[in-house]
């Protein structure tokens, strides 16, 4: 039995729809970052596995994915910036409470 | 044909990611979630350290594993109280999200099925992949060269570094 | 003197208004009414002037023994087209010449009397005593302009401006809901009529391509002249509407005009009601003056007239119709001022009446010997009339004044107190019932002369009103001045002759009342300059006296003294006696018409109509946009998990289409 | 540059310095702002006199040419947008009138608060589009001024408004702008068409004339859309209800400068450009306006009726005579055009002095309602009289504005030899009558009568700069009424090139 392409690539989908689900029933912000890792996670494995598979000979996926986790990185500590302080300002983590903004 | 210690290793992985990424967005409580979080990331970093991305592999461990994640408790921390679940989605809600999560993974599950006929093999070892060619890589201008990128990176963490500060200002 | 001079007449007023209504605010009360009497006296000598000139003065107004309209000055106003072109001229013919003199003699009166009119007791002058003063020069101005307009535009405007004047004369106690409610409707009322008017002059100039009234209706010697009437109408070329000459319709629209301002039935409502204003005003508008302005209008278009016997024929039913309505009407009123005006309704459709009956047949007539008898008796009657109904309205004001009250039951019995009044007043009701030798009775009978040469039916019916203005005068003076004791409740208001500035007028315009018959008017004024030879009819003479003496016989035997006669014959004819006290009923048609008809089911209507229907459409639009932004805005609802969600199911969609056609 | 010799430009640049100096005097007080303003609504004043003069003199002097005093400027070549200038008789009396309001319109609002400095800028800057309008004869340099008039009222009303301001400012707002969408439309599509195939596009309304090569059938099109267009802002039934609500919210000065000068725009644009350069369409839909602009005089004439607010009444009145003087342009000869014009500069002087004495009726008693006055003339007489001359005015009394207006107009259109003409000009003078009823009701509620409200006898009556602003409308008012010929003399040559291309385009029309 070879481990094909495919076989990595599916776990990789699955991954993405969690983080698609989680992404839009989540309510808590933080749960939703979270939810947002898991897909550029699985895009990550998807940029890694198609370099591995098809262009062995190149490294643009895995740098692409460095990148990523780089991108990941800062967004994440940014964006949890911004949501600790909202807390602050706001007492709730809850997306749909806080409307402040809206209209 | 792969060795079967491979085989093993990757249905291990694979099924760990599926389980723990189900976990992640079914759990009520936002602990464990980043938890299982945790868990997936270190399933995808032995993935890595499958297709001989050392480099990767340990930079997923340092960085995601070991700094996002804590990023994530930190903030769970901060603005919740501890062992409380959230309340019980409102079924619209996991409607919403379970149609449009399975679509996605019905149409492209759908469209690899059709189109996966790219099998090959898993070529290990093809390009010899160590730090000191990471190193020149990134700071080359040649073809594969990808100093472009990596001052666009660096300027990005720059700007989120001025936004941390920023928003951490207090007023 | 120059009849250049007719400018300066006109003009002078003019400058009295500017200057009283601007400066007049400053000055004393008295000291107004002095400057303005005094202007009025100037400008009356200087119209005398000029009449005396026009009528005996040698010039270009004599040509061959036929008398001319002379224009004096004639500067564009208004030009629409090069040829339609409104010119504000003035222009001095017999009729002009004698409205000079006529206008200027009763607005001096007026303005001489107002002095003492226009005070309390005391002689102290009432508020708004300058804007009054004011306003007479303002009427004396558009009286004087409307007389000696040179083309009919002129006279459109002018009459516009007389409209305004009596508009403001008669609110001028502008607090008293009366007052302000009268004024209103007589400017609406005339307005109405100068509609029709303004139609008729926008027919007449579309056929005839002029205003002016050399073209029109004098020939080239500057008289009346039938031959000019005829080119006139011919140029028409015979044009119909809804089967009537476009002629006929347009002189019949110019007539409503005037029969508005002339309170002809039925656009007679205005003027009973007009006597809210002081009395004076109404002795100077609205009997003397302003009123015979259609009869005026009628008298200046003559020449066309003649030759539309259509309009010619309204003219003769609703004047003879209208001076037995209104005749019978002031049988029976209360108020005196109301009673003298249906009394001046039915006097002023004597005049038209008496113009109307001047034309008898068809085709252009023959100009034979005499005729245009009626022509000149209007407006010798005309003359007559402004001058003993003015002293008749003087004298009222005098009775008013001293009793409070416009009511006759408040009278009664005042010959005691005030002789003087009492005696001018009996040779008013003397000269308006025609005994001879009073004014009234020479041109009341050169009327019924014209009326019997058009048929005996015409002559036999103004007849019949003559009785009955006999009547009805006898019946005011007896209730005023006898009928019973006037109680005096408080010796020292009791009633008493006024003022000399009020009894000199009284005086002056019963010596005019008395003689004024004696002017050769034939001579002077008629509708084509030649002399009109005429000579008493004794039969109609005679009979007319014997029928005013039957009228004034029957006034006494009712009002001389009290008795239950009139109370006895008002029970047996209730129902006539009670409508023709309510006037027969118009003036509640007219609010009817006004209020019910036009305001509630065309106004409100139309203003729902644009707030609910029209407005509501707009609204209606923007209230859709609205709702629909508001729709729309359910998309951008700000939540980033419903844009995920929107956005991968489009990324999804495109993604199946593009393998469905792929795989097809 | 050559364009600054020319004295139309000025009428620009005035007000825009006026509205810099304003800008400048910040913290100078009111009495600074009042100074700047009133110095340049008198050079208005005297450069429209001057430019009276010149047009008097040109005209004396032979100058026969369409417009005069022409100067181009090349501004956005891609497009042939040039800054193109020219005045007409009937620019150069709009432009009188205009310098005429503004003048009065300073002195209304003399006590404007709060924010007189930004009201002022406004103001002028509102000016500055309604001059620049009337001075250009480029398609593009005249819309964009018309948006520069159209878009400060916004904000007049919206902030110095009264009652249901904002409600008002925006539906009057919204509508004008939806007439210059159609405007837009229509003016592009006569660019596009503006020239014979093969030669250079242009935007200058004389070549446009003179080229007169817009198709026929695009002419069906692009007439109604300039026609509604400039027809919205001359209040055309049924797109007149901005006026009652815009009218009764909007402050003094801005209500006579819109009633005033910026309804006129529509009329003025009407002639210039709908009908001046689509004559063919013109002659064969004007039916189609005669009708809608017939019935709003009638219509707003009989709505005006039982109207109880001031304001409502004087707004349907300004739909009724606005009415007329579309109806009249429409009737395609020289006379009735010119009473249009007489038309506009009565109605625009004599609306702006009801708005004026309105305004300052308003601001002592609070309330606009005439069934909780009466009695004013005992008050106020000085307002008292105002009103009864500007009533008269409106209702048409000889030797005031309105009457010389009217009767051109009746008389023009009556000349027309249609049977369907003169049959709605005879409906249209009924409006004489209905105009009386109005009027008076009013006078008679309003100022005459008893007082209705005690606290009304401590009111004052008008202050120096009211009696200025109103008695300079008033002598404007007579003027106009007691010399109609002067101002008929520099109108009328100037409608000979419309009545030409009318008549060109169908020789039937008279």
């Amino acid at each position: 039995m070879d481990l094909t392409l495919f076989m990595y690539l599916i776990p990789s989908l699955i991954m993405f729809g969690c983080g698609v689900y989680g992404f839009i029933t989540r309510k808590n912000m933080i749960a939703i970052m979270i939810s947002l890792e898991l897909m550029l996670n699985s895009v990550d494995i998807n940029f890694v596995v198609f370099n591995r598979y098809l262009f062995p000979g190149q490294m643009d996926g895995m740098f692409f994915s460095l990148f990523a986790i780089a991108i990941a990185a800062a967004e994440t500590a940014l964006a949890l910036a911004i949501i600790i302080n909202v807390f602050r300002i706001a007492k709730k983590v809850d997306i749909n409470q806080i409307t402040k903004l809206k209209f | 044909m792969e060795s079967v210690g491979n085989i093993i290793l990757y249905f291990i992985v694979a099924i760990a990611i599926i389980v723990f990424s189900v976990l992640t967005v079914t759990t009520r409580k936002i602990l464990r979630s980043a938890t299982y979080l945790l868990f997936v990331l270190f399933a995808t970093a032995i993935i890595y350290f499958q297709m001989d991305y050392q480099f990767l592999g340990a930079v997923q461990i340092a960085v995601y594993a070991g700094g996002i994640l804590v990023l994530f408790v930190f903030a769970i921390m901060l603005t919740q109280q501890p062992g409380k679940s959230a309340e019980a989605l409102a079924s619209h809600r996991r409607w919403l999200g379970l149609t449009a999560a399975l679509a996605g993974v019905a149409l492209c599950g759908y469209g690899l099925f059709s189109y996966a006929n790219f099998g090959g093999r898993l070529i290990t070892g093809g390009v010899d992949i160590n730090m000191e060619k990471i190193g020149q890589f990134l700071l080359s201008t040649d073809k594969f060269g990808y100093l472009l990128p990596f001052e666009a990176i660096s300027v990005l963490l720059l700007a989120c570094i001025i936004g941390g500060v920023v928003i951490a200002r207090r007023r | 003197m120059p009849l250049s001079l007719a400018i300066v007449v006109v003009a002078l007023p003019l400058f009295m208004f500017l200057f009283l209504g601007l400066a007049g605010v400053k000055m004393g009360r008295k000291i107004t009414g002095v400057i303005g009497v005094l202007a009025m006296l100037v400008d009356t000598v200087l119209a005398y002037g000029v009449a005396l000139t026009y009528f005996f003065g040698s010039g270009p107004q004599m040509v061959d023994g036929v008398r001319q309209a002379v224009v004096v000055a004639n500067p564009a106003w208004l030009s629409f087209t090069d040829t339609l072109v409104v010119r504000m001229g003035v222009l001095v013919d017999p009729i002009a010449a004698m409205m000079l003199v006529v206008i200027t003699t009763v607005s001096l009166m007026v303005h001489l009397y107002s002095l003492g009119y226009m005070s309390d007791h005391d002689g102290n002058a009432e508020k708004g005593f300058q804007r009054y003063y004011a306003f007479l020069a303002l009427f004396t101005f558009s009286m004087l302009g409307l007389v000696v307009a040179t083309n009919i535009f002129q006279i459109f405007v002018f009459f516009e401006m007389v409209g305004l004047s009596s508009y403001l004369l008669i609110g001028f106690y502008y607090s008293t809901p009366a007052a302000n409610h009268a004024n209103k409707k007589a400017f609406i009322v005339t307005r109405l009529a100068d509609l029709f008017f303004l139609l008729g002059i926008m027919i007449l100039s579309y056929y005839t391509g002029t205003f002016d009234f050399d073209k029109l209706v004098f020939g080239p010697t500057m008289s009346g002249s039938l031959e000019t009437a005829q080119s006139a109408i011919s140029t028409a070329g015979g044009a119909t509407f809804m089967g009537c000459s476009v002629m006929a319709w347009a002189l019949t629209f110019i007539f409503i005009g005037g029969a508005g301002k002339s309170a002809m039935y039925p656009l007679h409502i205005w003027l009973p009601d007009a006597m809210e204003g002081p009395t004076p005003v109404s002795a100077l508008i609205h009997a003397a003056t302003m009123v015979v302005a259609g009869v005026f209008l009628v008298a200046r278009l003559f020449p066309l007239y003649v030759l539309v016997q259509g309009a010619m024929n309204v003219i003769l039913v609703v004047g003879a119709f209208t001076a037995f309505y209104a005749a019978a009407i002031a049988c029976t009123q209360s108020d005196i001022k109301r009673a003298l005006a249906f009394s001046t309704i039915s006097q002023i459709a004597f005049m038209m009446t008496s113009l109307a009956v001047s034309s008898n047949n068809n085709s252009l007539i023959e100009i034979h010997e005499g005729y245009g008898l009626g022509y000149m008796a209007s407006m010798f009657h005309l003359f007559t009339h402004a001058m003993f109904k003015a002293l008749l309205f003087l004298c009222a004001g005098a009775i008013i004044h001293a009793v409070h009250s416009n009511e006759n039951d408040k009278m009664h019995g005042l010959h005691k107190f005030m002789p003087i009044t009492s005696f001018c007043f009996l040779i008013g009701c003397l000269a308006i019932a025609g005994i001879p030798p009073f004014a009234g009775f020479w041109s009341k009978d050169e009327i019924l002369v014209a009326a019997y040469q058009r048929g005996l039916g015409w002559g036999l019916w103004m007849s019949m009103v003559a009785c009955m203005t006999a009547f009805y005068m006898f019946r005011i003076y007896y209730l005023i001045f006898f009928w019973k004791k006037h109680e005096v409740h408080d010796a020292h208001h009791a009633p008493k002759d006024q003022p000399w500035t009020m009894t000199l007028p009284l005086i002056i315009l019963a010596v005019i009342s008395c003689v004024a018959g004696f002017v050769p008017f034939h001579n002077m004024v008629t509708w084509d300059g030649h002399h009109l030879h005429t000579a008493i009819d004794w039969t109609v003479a005679g009979s007319s006296v014997a029928v005013a003496l039957v009228g004034i016989g029957l006034a006494t035997l009712m009002y001389f003294k009290e008795n239950p006669l009139p109370e006895r014959m008002a029970n047996a004819m209730r129902g006539l006696w009670t409508a023709s006290y309510r006037r027969f009923y118009m003036d509640e048609l007219y609010q009817f018409i006004t209020h019910k008809v036009i305001f509630q089911a065309i106004c409100v209507p139309i203003a729902w109509f644009d707030r609910h229907i029209i407005d509501g459409f707009f609204n209606l639009l923007a209230d859709s946009t609205n709702s629909l932004s508001y729709g729309i805005r359910r998309l951008q609802s700000g939540s980033i998990q419903a844009y995920v969600f929107i956005y991968l199911i489009g990324a999804l969609l495109i993604a199946a289409i593009t393998m469905v056609c792929v795989l097809i | 540059m050559e364009i600054f010799n020319n004295i139309l430009i000025y009428f620009v640049i005035v007000p825009l310095l006026t509205l810099g100096g304003l800008a400048v005097c910040r913290n100078q007080g009111i009495k600074a702002i009042r100074t700047v303003a009133v110095v340049g609504a008198s050079v208005l004043m005297v450069l429209a006199a001057m430019l009276v003069k010149i047009f008097l003199d040109a005209r004396a002097g032979g100058d026969t040419s369409e417009m005069i005093l022409r100067s181009d400027v090349m501004w956005y070549a891609p497009f042939n947008v040039h800054l193109a200038l020219g005045v007409d008789g009937v620019s150069v009396v709009m432009i009188l009138l205009s310098a005429f309001i503004v003048f009065a319109g300073v002195f209304a609002s003399w006590k404007m608060n709060p924010l007189p400095r930004q009201f002022f800028m406004w103001f002028f800057l509102l000016s500055t589009g309604v001059f620049g309008f009337f001075i250009s004869i480029d398609l593009f340099t005249m819309f964009m001024f018309y948006e520069v008039a159209l878009i400060p009222m916004y904000l007049l009303i919206g902030v110095w408004g009264s009652g249901n301001k904002n409600y008002s400012a925006m539906k009057l707002t919204l509508m004008l702008m939806g007439g210059s969408a159609f405007l837009m439309l229509g003016l592009i599509g006569i660019y596009f068409h503006s020239a014979p195939e093969g030669q250079p596009l242009t935007m200058n309304i004389l070549d446009i004339a003179h080229n007169d090569a817009i198709p026929h059938s695009w002419q069906y099109v692009l007439f109604p859309l300039t026609f509604v267009g400039f027809g919205v802002l001359g209040a055309m039934f049924p797109f007149h209800t901005w006026s009652p609500d815009g009218h009764a919210s909007a402050p003094t000065a801005v209500s006579m400068l819109h009633a005033g000068v910026l309804m006129k725009l529509g009329g003025y644009g009407c002639f210039r450009i709908a009908i001046y350069l689509m004559p063919f369409a013109a002659n064969e839909l004007a039916w189609i306006f005669l009708l809608l602009t017939g019935a709003s005089i009638v219509y707003g004439a009989l709505s005006a009726c039982v109207q109880t607010d001031l304001k409502y009444i004087n707004a349907y009145s300004s739909v009724s005579h606005c009415g007329m003087v579309l109806f009249a342009i429409l009737m395609f000869n020289t006379t009735a055009m010119t009473g249009a014009v007489l038309q506009m500069l009565s109605h625009g002087l004599m609306t702006a002095l009801f708005f004026a004495l309105i305004g300052m009726i308003y601001g002592r008693t609070h309330t606009r309602d005439i069934r909780d006055m009466g009695g004013m003339m005992h008050i106020m007489p000085y307002l008292g009289v105002g009103y009864v001359i500007a009533g008269l005015a409106s209702l048409g009394l000889p030797f005031l504005s309105g009457f010389a207006a009217e009767m051109t107009i009746f008389f023009g259109s009556f000349q027309h030899t249609d049977t369907f003409h003169r049959v709605l000009t005879i409906m249209a003078t009924t409006s004489i009558v209905v105009t009386a009823v109005y009027i008076l009701r009013v006078v008679a509620k309003l100022l005459f009568g008893e007082v209705q409200d005690e606290h009304h006898r401590t009111l004052t009556d008008a202050s120096w700069e009211e009696r200025l602003s109103t008695a300079t409308l008033i002598f404007a008012v007579a003027a106009i009424g007691c010399f109609p010929d002067f101002f008929v003399d520099i109108i009328k040559s100037s409608f000979n090139p419309v009545v030409e291309a009318l008549q060109a385009a169908l020789p039937s029309v008279l």
